[in-house]
């Protein structure tokens, strides 16, 4: 079971939860159960969110795995110059 | 456009004087250019006169030294005659850009660009510069500061060239200095410029002086108070502060991109101090 | 408006080209005579991206026409380099890694060497002042700096 | 993915020497090839057309007169450009800002385009396009475009990220909150509070390369595009949405890059090159002039910051609290949020909260610019961090260090930091010789720290063995600092041969797989891993050769200082085969030797640095000199320390010309009035003193080598650095950026700031 933490901006399109408990072997299965329980949620998953599991931003891997008690957060996007 | 590079300077000046639109002197080209880059720029004719015989040389009489109105900067700053007599004006010519600029502009060009901020104007007018003019009605020698009317504007007429600036040798016990603040330590404008020339007699006193500044007023102001301020001194800090209220209080400066009319006031005091100093030093004086 | 014919000597080769009244030597060297190291960066001879060797004076190549180059010397970087063996210089430039994107080292180059030909023991303060009219947006200039002390004094021969 | 990407400690034949660059020869001789320095036969020159105006309703244009003119091919309007969006907003603003459609935004909004014989022709062109704009009131400043008095510029942005969803559009196009805990609490446990608000100008990139394009488009929609770029795939794809193309059809290739710091980063002129050259029939060839680069591609945000810090005398913080808001231009993006984002990043905070806004305004569109939003964010912050020390009494440093976010502190964006290097940044400064250096009269020290995420992304890379056991490495990120030089070590290092046996190359898009740009500190990170990746795999070929050429089995050969060699005793003493050996009988052994890999290089780390700077402030000019700098920034590994260090000590560079005097001007006209390098002042070289470096290793668990990007974040500190400094100098707390000449002596006097 891992702890989903949202930003602000999220958690607006998730009922205003900021911590969501979810169990997900993967990124990949872990957004599919969020847009499944939060269909606003669906648009950005797809293009404009990154996963930080255990600190450690992962931008574009679905398949990257999560471990038990990870700390997962999610947040917009980065960009740099 | 039409570029035309005659070999002398009557043909230069008729070319100029029959030139139906617009028609410009190039000589360092370092203006120019520049304005050439502007899309609504439109010339008729540019006239070289890089080629014309003798306006790239110094020349020393016993009186006077000219410099040709080809003359490069750079040039002007390895004369050791000039630096010695000078060195306030080979300075201030050499505060005028980059390395690169060096290579091309001239103190004519310089002059006749007719900008507030030109670096060795200030210079030029404390040395009580003369321009000697070559033009369709003859010839005239004119102090620099009668050259610039208002920002980008001479009083040349159409078809006339300032063919060299003559400096007169000095005095002994004379000195002058030019200061100007930038933002930077190079490339760029001046946003204060502040020249001093003055000579000592053999007490050390200052007989006499000229105080310019530079890029405060429409065009380069010679400042008369601010001589009479140190005139008869030693320059000892009475004599400094009031150099620098009077050069703050002659100021006429705007609010630009590249200072405030405040900032403007206060610095051309402070560097009216410290150049006057600086040419005093140069003077000899203690 | 006809194109004016010039004669002058690039690199040690003479050259004739045609051009307009208004394009500069910069437009002819890199448009007409396909010698592209001299860059364009400002236009306006505030970067010195277009350094080059007027009658051996350092020189804006975008503040000097075309037309202007009649009977004159002129040098590019692409002349530096003797065939094959990189001027002292280039090479220090490269052990130094004084350059990063590269796009001003051309002109720090053509700049440099008009300093040492001039000047062949400068200060870091000379070779700073000397170089000021040559923006650098990479390296913050230390690693130029020290590529041109180096050069030099290889160049003394010390 | 199967490659694994943990660190593993090693010992390094080539990692970690300073070898001379590949591409370094090209570019002392002047044959490097960018942007402005390639044509193509028959090629058009192509001008952009822009608005002399802030702010403008475009009722009408008549290119008529244009397209009459002699030697005009083609002349274009947002007509040409038709929008093939499909409802993606970013993608519109992008085709938007390239032609403006019903409105000019900002003075330099492109409005039309021309391709014509020659750059004379083009020129008088433009001349005869004629614009009939509506003038509009316009608004430039960030705090005067979120009063409600200011001109709206959109009538379909509502402010996001606020409840109930306003009603009325608004310059304010988000709003987002970051933080934990409660700061009111925090602040009733304070024994000291410093509040304080802050603005940053406006500041360029300024790369020297101007952008310049050729683009060629075929009737049969196939097109090809030469571009300085920091990202050709994304240009790639920015250009074939725009222009309805197959994006596998337009083939773009990188030039050399002349600087683009995040400038370079999405398409400006690019679209309207290959829409000229689609109506045209003929390639066209764009450079923009230096006027054009500052008033019409992407500058950064100019901010208002005000910053609320609480501490106990013991030198606890107990509550950070930020409100940031960051122009935008005319389009929303998300630089506010990274300036609440990273605000607070360096520190384990109680409570904290930082929220920040995007505000539109009539300003170019900004881009990013190296560690995009963190350095006004930094300067706010450090700046009162710097200025409650000295109320409780404690150093700087000692505050700072006690303060310092650790591997498990929640960060203030909200993820718990893993291992870190802010603490080992501050200890490294508290111990160099600089901070115990002695001062002169009018001379101040100043430090700061700096944050940056950094990242990896999508990566592609090939590496191919030739018949002579020499590797050529293709990559697809653009190499804008000397990555080449860095790919090549990684791939001599793992491949066991000399680093001059290596040539890497920067392939174009049609030559390999899709790759992000080069941002966000990636491209030595990311292409790295994958050139790790791509040189193992062709290792297993190399020894399944081998193998074949022994008739033994491969799991019998190891790969060795170049060489296969065959373990087990039974094999005799067959003699190593050379990397040479192998490839010169490939064509007998299975073919072409090569590895491949294509990956998400995640896992970047972030990256922090703490500077130290000594300043001299002219008390009568207000000049400030910078005496001494000090970069100490974390690199996880330095594959090519000579460009980690450029890296550092071009960021600081940077962070000096905005500290102290780059900056957008405006007229009351809404004109930008500086647009050239002559006014907008980035410093030369007799500005700036050596600047010192110190590379720490600490590695980054999630790279092979332990590699952490470096591009960015030094230009995080030295805007704060360089304030703190100036304030020890001449006793003002400088909360204004750029502290130019004129602010500083107007501190001096007492006056209010300008």
């Amino acid at each position: 079971m891992a702890e989903v933490n949202l930003s602000a901006a999220l958690a607006a399109l998730a009922d205003n939860e900021r911590q969501i408990q979810i169990e997900a072997k993967d990124i990949r299965e872990l957004f599919r159960k969020l847009e499944e329980r939060y269909p606003g949620l669906e648009p950005v998953l797809k293009n404009d969110v990154a996963v930080a599991i255990d600190g450690v931003i992962y931008r574009d891997n679905w398949s990257k795995e999560l471990p038990d008690d990870a700390e997962i957060f999610l947040m917009r996007r980065l960009t740099g110059g | 456009m039409q570029y035309e590079r005659p070999k002398s300077l009557m043909d230069a000046a008729s070319l100029l004087a029959g030139a139906k639109g617009s028609a410009y002197a190039l000589a360092g080209g370092t203006d120019l250019l520049v304005i050439m880059k502007n899309d609504d720029f439109d010339a008729e004719l540019v006239v070289d006169i890089k080629s014309i015989e003798g306006l790239d040389e110094i020349r020393e009489t016993s009186e006077a030294y000219t410099v040709g109105a080809a003359v490069s900067c750079a040039a002007l700053g390895e004369s050791t005659m000039l630096k010695e007599a000078w060195p306030g004006v080979v300075e201030a010519a050499n505060l005028i850009g980059s390395t690169q600029i060096q290579g091309r502009c001239t103190v004519a060009g310089n002059l006749c660009n007719a900008s507030p901020a030109a670096d060795s104007v200030p210079a030029l007018v404390a040395a009580g510069a003369k321009a000697i003019i070559v033009g369709p009605n003859g010839n005239r020698t004119i102090p620099v500061e009668e050259i610039p009317v208002a920002p980008g504007k001479t009083s040349l007429e159409k078809g006339e060239i300032v063919e060299a600036i003559q400096l007169d040798k000095r005095a002994p016990q004379s000195g002058d200095a030019y200061l100007r603040f930038i933002p930077r330590t190079e490339m760029d404008i001046a946003v204060v410029g502040v020249a001093v020339s003055l000579s000592l007699d053999d007490k050390g006193l200052v007989t006499s002086a000229r105080v310019a500044l530079g890029a405060v007023a429409p065009t380069v102001l010679l400042v008369e108070p601010a001589a009479e301020a140190i005139i008869g001194t030693k320059l000892d800090d009475a004599a400094l502060e009031r150099l620098a209220d009077v050069c703050s209080a002659a100021c006429q400066p705007i609010d630009d991109k590249r200072g405030t009319i405040e900032f403007r006031k206060k610095v051309s005091g402070v560097l009216a101090r410290r150049a006057a100093r600086i040419a005093f030093d140069r003077a000899g004086g203690k | 408006m006809s194109a004016i014919a010039v004669s002058t000597t690039i690199n040690g080769d003479e050259v004739e080209f045609l051009c307009q009244a208004e394009e500069t030597l910069l437009d002819v060297l890199r448009e007409r005579l396909g010698l592209t190291g001299a860059k364009e960066g400002c236009g306006t001879g505030d970067c010195g991206a277009c350094s080059v060797m007027v009658d051996g004076r350092l020189v804006c190549a975008c503040l000097v026409l075309g037309a202007e180059a009649e009977g004159r010397s002129i040098e590019t970087i692409e002349g530096m380099a003797n065939g094959d063996e990189l001027h002292p210089l280039q090479t220090k430039f490269l052990e130094h890694a004084a350059l990063q994107c590269g796009v001003c080292t051309p002109g720090f180059l053509v700049a440099a060497k008009a300093l040492l030909d001039a000047n062949p023991d400068p200060t870091e303060e000379e070779i700073r002042f000397w170089l000021a009219g040559n923006l650098c947006r990479c390296t913050g200039y230390d690693k130029i700096v020290r590529a041109v002390q180096d050069a030099a004094q290889e160049l003394r021969g010390s | 993915m199967s490659f694994d990407a943990k660190y593993k400690a090693q010992d390094y034949n080539s990692v970690g020497t300073r070898p001379v660059r590949p591409d370094g020869v090209d570019k002392v001789t002047g044959r490097a090839r960018y942007g402005a320095d390639f044509n193509m036969p028959g090629q058009l020159v192509g001008r952009v057309l822009r608005s002399p105006h802030a702010h403008a309703r475009i009722v009408s244009i008549d290119t008529s007169g244009a397209e009459r003119l002699k030697g005009v091919k083609a002349v274009v309007t947002a007509a040409d450009l038709p929008d093939l969006t499909n409802g993606d907003q970013t993608l519109f603003d992008i085709l938007d800002n390239c032609m403006a459609r019903s409105k000019a935004f900002y003075d330099g909004h492109a409005v039309a385009a021309v391709a014509a014989v020659d750059a004379k022709t083009a020129r008088e062109a433009l001349k005869r396009i004629e614009v009939e704009y509506e003038v509009l009131p316009h608004v430039i400043d960030v705090d005067e475009a979120v009063k409600p008095s200011a001109p709206v510029l959109r009538d379909d942005v509502f402010t996001g990220g606020v409840e109930p969803k306003p009603q009325t559009p608004s310059n304010i196009a988000n709003r987002s909150e970051f933080g934990h805990g409660d700061v009111d609490e925090g602040f009733a446990e304070a024994d000291v509070i410093v509040e304080r608000s802050f603005r940053t100008e406006q500041t360029h990139q300024g790369y020297i390369e101007p952008h310049a394009c050729v683009a060629s488009m075929n009737p049969d929609g196939t097109a090809d595009m030469w571009v300085c770029t920091q990202g050709h795939f994304v240009y790639r794809q920015n250009c074939a949405d725009l222009l309805g193309l197959d994006v596998s059809k337009l083939r773009v290739t990188s030039s050399e890059i002349g600087g683009g710091f995040g400038g370079k980063t999405h398409v400006w002129m690019e679209p309207v090159a290959l829409a000229l050259s689609r109506k045209a029939g003929r390639p066209v060839k764009i450079v923009m002039s230096r006027n054009e680069v500052f008033r019409a591609s992407g500058p950064t945000s100019a901010t208002s910051i005000d910053v609320k810090i609480g501490a106990k005398k013991d030198g606890t913080i107990t509550a950070a609290q930020a409100t940031l808001r960051y122009s935008c231009g005319p389009y929303e993006d998300i630089w506010g949020e990274f300036g609440a984002k990273t605000s607070f990043a360096c520190y384990g905070l109680k409570n904290v909260k930082s929220v920040g806004y995007e505000v539109l305004v009539n300003r170019p569109k900004a881009a990013a610019y190296r560690a995009p939003s963190a350095p006004m964010a930094a300067f706010a912050v450090e700046s009162t961090i710097d200025e409650l020390a000295q109320k409780i009494g404690l150093d700087s440093i000692e505050f700072r260090i006690k303060n310092a976010a650790k591997e498990g502190t929640r960060s203030s964006y909200g993820p718990v930091y893993g291992p870190i290097g802010i603490g080992p940044t501050l200890e490294a400064a508290q111990n160099h010789p600089h901070m115990k250096a002695p001062l002169g009269k009018n001379q101040g020290r100043g430090m700061a720290c700096g944050f940056w995420f950094n990242f990896g992304g999508q990566t592609c890379t090939d590496l191919n063995i030739g018949s002579d056991g020499t590797a050529t490495l293709a990559v697809g990120t653009v190499d804008v600092g000397g990555a080449r030089a860095s790919l090549s070590l990684v791939a001599a290092e793992e491949l066991g041969i000399p680093y001059e046996n290596v040539r890497a190359v920067v392939a174009d898009t049609a030559s390999l797989g899709y790759n992000d740009m080069t941002d966000g500190s990636r491209g030595t990170f990311s292409s790295s891993m994958a050139t790790i990746s791509a040189a193992r795999n062709a290792v297993k070929v190399l020894r399944e050769r081998a193998a074949l050429t022994w008739d033994i089995p491969v799991e019998d050969v190891i790969w060795e200082d170049g060489c296969a060699k065959a373990t087990d005793k039974k094999h005799g003493n067959l003699p190593p085969l050379t990397i040479a050996d192998i490839a010169e009988t490939a064509g007998k052994t299975g073919g072409p030797i090569a590895g491949h890999s294509e990956l998400v290089a995640d896992g970047a780390g972030v990256s922090f640095a703490t500077h130290i700077c000594d300043v001299e402030v002219d008390p009568e000019t207000g000049a400030t000199k910078i005496l001494r700098y000090t970069v100490i920034q974390d690199a996880g590994k330095a594959v090519h320390p000579d460009y980690v260090e450029g890296q550092y000590q071009g960021g600081a560079a940077q962070g000096i010309g905005w500290a102290l005097n780059e900056e957008y001007i405006y007229g009351e006209d809404g004109r930008l009035q500086n647009p050239g390098f002559l006014d907008y002042r980035i410093p030369v070289c007799s500005d700036l003193p050596m600047i010192d470096t110190q590379i720490l290793e600490i590695p980054n668990p999630n790279h092979p080598y332990g590699v952490r990007g470096v591009g960015e974040t030094s230009i995080v500190p030295p805007l704060a650095a360089i304030a703190n400094a100036v304030s020890n100098a001449a006793g003002v707390r400088m909360t204004h950026i750029p502290m130019s000449p004129p602010r500083i002596l107007a501190a001096l006097e007492g006056e209010s700031e300008g």
